[in-house]
């Protein structure tokens, strides 16, 4: 078995939670390549949309940014970005759309907005994006993160996207249509909200990790859910795949770019 | 439609104090128009877009701004805007207000703006405390079923500047590939100025296609390169290394305004721009 | 996405009672998929759409609509729907409530629908008595500038047909030229089933055209010639004379009834209907 | 000089009223003719929008309906109707838009919807369709209209589209952006609004045309403006142009369809 990394694992296990057909609305970076390496696995008929508003994408790279010609190229067809936003997230035709952020609380409320109050921040993130909505309407919602007591904190300093709230049906009455955190895919493991409080608890371990390192590195008390699985680690060819995209995705970013005479 | 110079169009169009959108969602975004709004010294803008990116990082770290209305401001993929977050920090070069919304909200309001309807709405600002920071997001109720629905203010910018494939000689405007918002944002402003990649006597035919007919656009200045480092789909490939280099070169303010010197005050036009930047790489 | 014979997709997505949206602006109108619904007896309908024009004069003639909602019922450059009025005018063969709207009103609440969003609103229904005739056409205010704005209730279709050039294997629908509010339309349905000219492996490639991918589209049926006697842009052009001699056929209920028998009713499909109309030239 | 047929001088009358590179929202009939007309003569530059979301259409032949396939083969671009809509007529883009009517009163209002009460109408009409938009959102309005005492009312039975509404300014009040109408072309000559009541008064008479038959013509008391003048009569290039016109297009709409094998 190949030696793998905690970052490609991230990629691995996001990519095994999609389905053949499914429709994802998908953010730069780790989500990016966790929905390309299901295309390219066990997923072939997975539909990618870009916020940029190319619908079933194929690229054949990783784009850098979320409109990358490449993600034109290779579209079905590429509409205004206002009609991504109305027509298909909003009208709830979204399956799963993927989420970062700088912090996360144990509801899976985000925030990328600041660090410290808004009106004088210490850090000043670059914003909502198209997260707040995503978080909203999309069927459910795949959050992305490494963890840290910094990143994973037991209260947002500003909440940008909506996870459950604070839990206990609480996102159901707020007009948030898409079922809210599936899964936080992180870099010891998964968590998933537990029924009724609605609590991300630990209910995945990578091979390799433990419930220890979980919790030293959330930075509320962790709970771990009862039927907790440890997952396979990667295969040869989720491995050998995600590898060849990624270096595939250095070659073609690495060529200058010719203005036209 | 009058067809100028950059100079000329942006001298004409883009006053002191003025609302300005330089639209562009990482696809054919009008960098040559904003080193020319820095060339030109311009002041006290109102800056909209929904992803301000280098050019806007630019452009605040050169004093234009007095206020930014978006939706993301980072460099895609690769962190933070230094000037942006310096001003928004620290107030430096100058205080930045803050008009900040999601991307499906300025749609919505850019939307608004094309269609002249005072606000735009969307099942949006569910559960985020951008509605308590940012007084323009309120809501509406539905005189029908009585549900509340998120709404924000119509964006009818003074003047829209667009980079596009190409234009016609009567000032027709055709561009395709990821469009984002800039035909809304176009069709909002008071003046639309589109700087393009060439000019042709008749564009392609396409029967459905993307176009800004002659008669909403304000000017037209012809600029081949108009969107580098940016790019424009079927001319030039977006230069994802640059983006990356951008980093180290705007994150002290020293760097930059050194970079900016050079690079931007210290050339005439777009065409000295990318010959300085050969000279650099 | 399902690929299937028009009779069976009418079966299994147009039933009794139902909303049905068969869009279409002169161009591209379902025609085929409206003589399956008169042929496989659809009662009580609720027919939406912006212009009705023959096929639902067709539609209300025999009996299938209870309600419609509309814009502009009429033979374009011709003159009345003559069983739309019989409907409206003396309750024949069935009484025909109507929610009447305009152009843009109906556009509106197309957009709000394929948005979910619970009502469109537009600057319209300015000094019309089409506001007291309609309690579904409101007002909201602006809750930035106080102003009053138009407001009509989304329209969401239980199933929305409409006629396209082509589509792929996949199911993912190309259409091209006068395009309505065909898009906005489908998207606003529960279920979308389309018709198409001819089913290709791949469609031509055209980044910005307009396409409904296959995981919006309900069904898709292969019926060539299936907006006839209206058109499909690049496969035929619309009978002008057809629209034309419908005024006679359809001036009374008989002569309408005996045609109605023996072009849609006594034929088995399209097919057969454009035969039967050959032999009648 | 050519003889001439009233009809032929209504189109002309109104051709004569565009200006070249004006942007004119076209209806079928009357006004398409008038607008093609002035496109082949005077006003080569003109924009002819239909509401099909054709925009700049240079149609050879006229079409029979809103939407016929010359219009999309032959525009600059075809946007969705809604977009028409919005962001061209709603949006104050269109300099003059053209308006037909079963029944006009004195402030220029139309009816096209029923005559008759609404609920039990003794005759149906098509109804609104763009109308009641068009005639608030244009800058200016050109009705065309054959007069008789049952189309030129002194009260509407349905106001399906705003004029001048009771005139003496009530349309400024009204939410209607556009300058409302500024000329009803009839068979006889030419209405336009007087300057304080609005109300429609005659200012232009066709050659031939008298005033008493104009008055006999119209169901109110019609005013007739001081300054009246008499219309030159269509030249030989404005009746051949016109006439050539018809005729590409009943040669055109003589083809039989043939469908596709």
């Amino acid at each position: 078995m190949t030696a793998w990394t905690r970052d490609e694992m991230m990629t691995v296990a996001a990519a095994r939670l999609l389905w053949d057909g499914c429709v994802c609305f998908v953010g730069i970076g780790l989500p990016s390549a966790a929905c390309n390496l299901a295309r390219l696995t066990h997923a072939p008929g997975i539909v990618l949309i870009y916020e940029s508003g190319t619908i079933g994408t194929r690229p054949d790279v990783l784009p850098l940014s979320i409109g990358d010609g490449e993600l034109a190229d290779t579209a079905s067809c590429v509409v205004p970005l206002p009609e991504i936003f109305a027509y298909y997230l909003q009208a709830g035709r979204v399956d799963v759309g993927f989420l970062g952020a700088a912090q996360v609380d144990r509801f899976g409320n985000l925030n990328s907005t600041v660090i410290g109050p808004y009106e004088s921040p210490s850090t000043r993130l670059p914003g909502a994006g198209g997260a707040p909505e995503i978080a909203a309407h999309a069927r459910q919602t795949f959050v992305m993160l490494k963890a840290t007591p910094r990143s994973f904190v037991p209260a947002l300093d500003f909440r940008t996207s909506a996870g459950f709230l604070e839990g206990h049906g609480s996102r159901a009455l707020s007009g948030a249509r898409g079922g809210g955190p599936r899964a936080v895919i992180t870099d010891f493991g998964i968590l998933t909200p537990a029924a009724v409080s609605q609590e991300l608890e630990l209910s995945a371990l990578f091979a390799g990790a433990t419930a220890e390192e979980a919790r030293a590195a959330v930075g509320w008390p962790l709970l771990v859910a009862e039927e907790g699985e440890t997952l396979a680690p990667p295969s040869d060819v989720e491995v050998s795949t995600l590898r060849a995209l990624h270096a595939r995705t250095r070659e073609a970013h690495s060529h200058p770019v010719r203005l036209p005479a | 439609m009058q067809l100028l110079s950059l100079r000329e169009a942006i001298a004409e169009y883009v006053t002191d104090g003025a609302c300005v959108a330089l639209e562009g969602f990482t696809h054919l975004i009008p960098f040559a128009a904003g080193h020319e709004i820095i060339r030109q010294g311009r002041r006290d803008l109102h800056l909209v877009r929904m992803t301000p990116d280098l050019v806007y990082d630019q452009m605040i770290g050169m004093g234009c701004a007095r206020r930014l209305t978006f939706s993301w401001g980072g460099n895609p993929g690769v962190g933070s805007l230094h000037r942006l977050r310096e001003a928004v920090e620290r107030g430096r070069p100058k205080p930045l207000e803050l008009d900040e919304h999601t991307h499906a909200g300025m749609a919505a309001a850019y939307c608004a703006g094309a269609a002249r309807l005072p606000f735009g709405m969307l099942r949006g600002y569910i559960g985020t405390d951008l509605v308590a920071a940012n007084p323009r997001i309120r809501s509406v109720e539905c005189p029908f079923t009585g549900e509340r629905i998120a709404a924000v203010p119509a964006l009818n910018p003074d003047v829209t500047v667009l980079h596009a494939q190409r234009a016609d000689r009567q000032g027709n405007v055709a561009l395709h590939g990821i469009v984002g918002a800039q035909r809304e944002a176009g069709l909002a402003a008071r003046a639309l100025v589109v700087t393009v990649e060439e000019i042709v006597d008749t564009l392609p035919p396409a029967m459905n296609s993307i176009v800004l007919p002659h008669w909403v656009v304000s000017a037209v200045a012809h600029c081949p390169g108009g969107a580098y480092p940016a790019y424009a789909q079927g001319c030039y490939g977006r230069d994802n290394s640059f983006y990356q280099r951008w980093d180290a070169i705007s994150r002290d303010r020293t760097g930059f305004q050194a970079w900016m010197e050079r690079h931007v005050l210290g050339t005439a036009d777009h065409r000295e721009f990318l010959a300085s930047l050969q000279g650099a790489a």
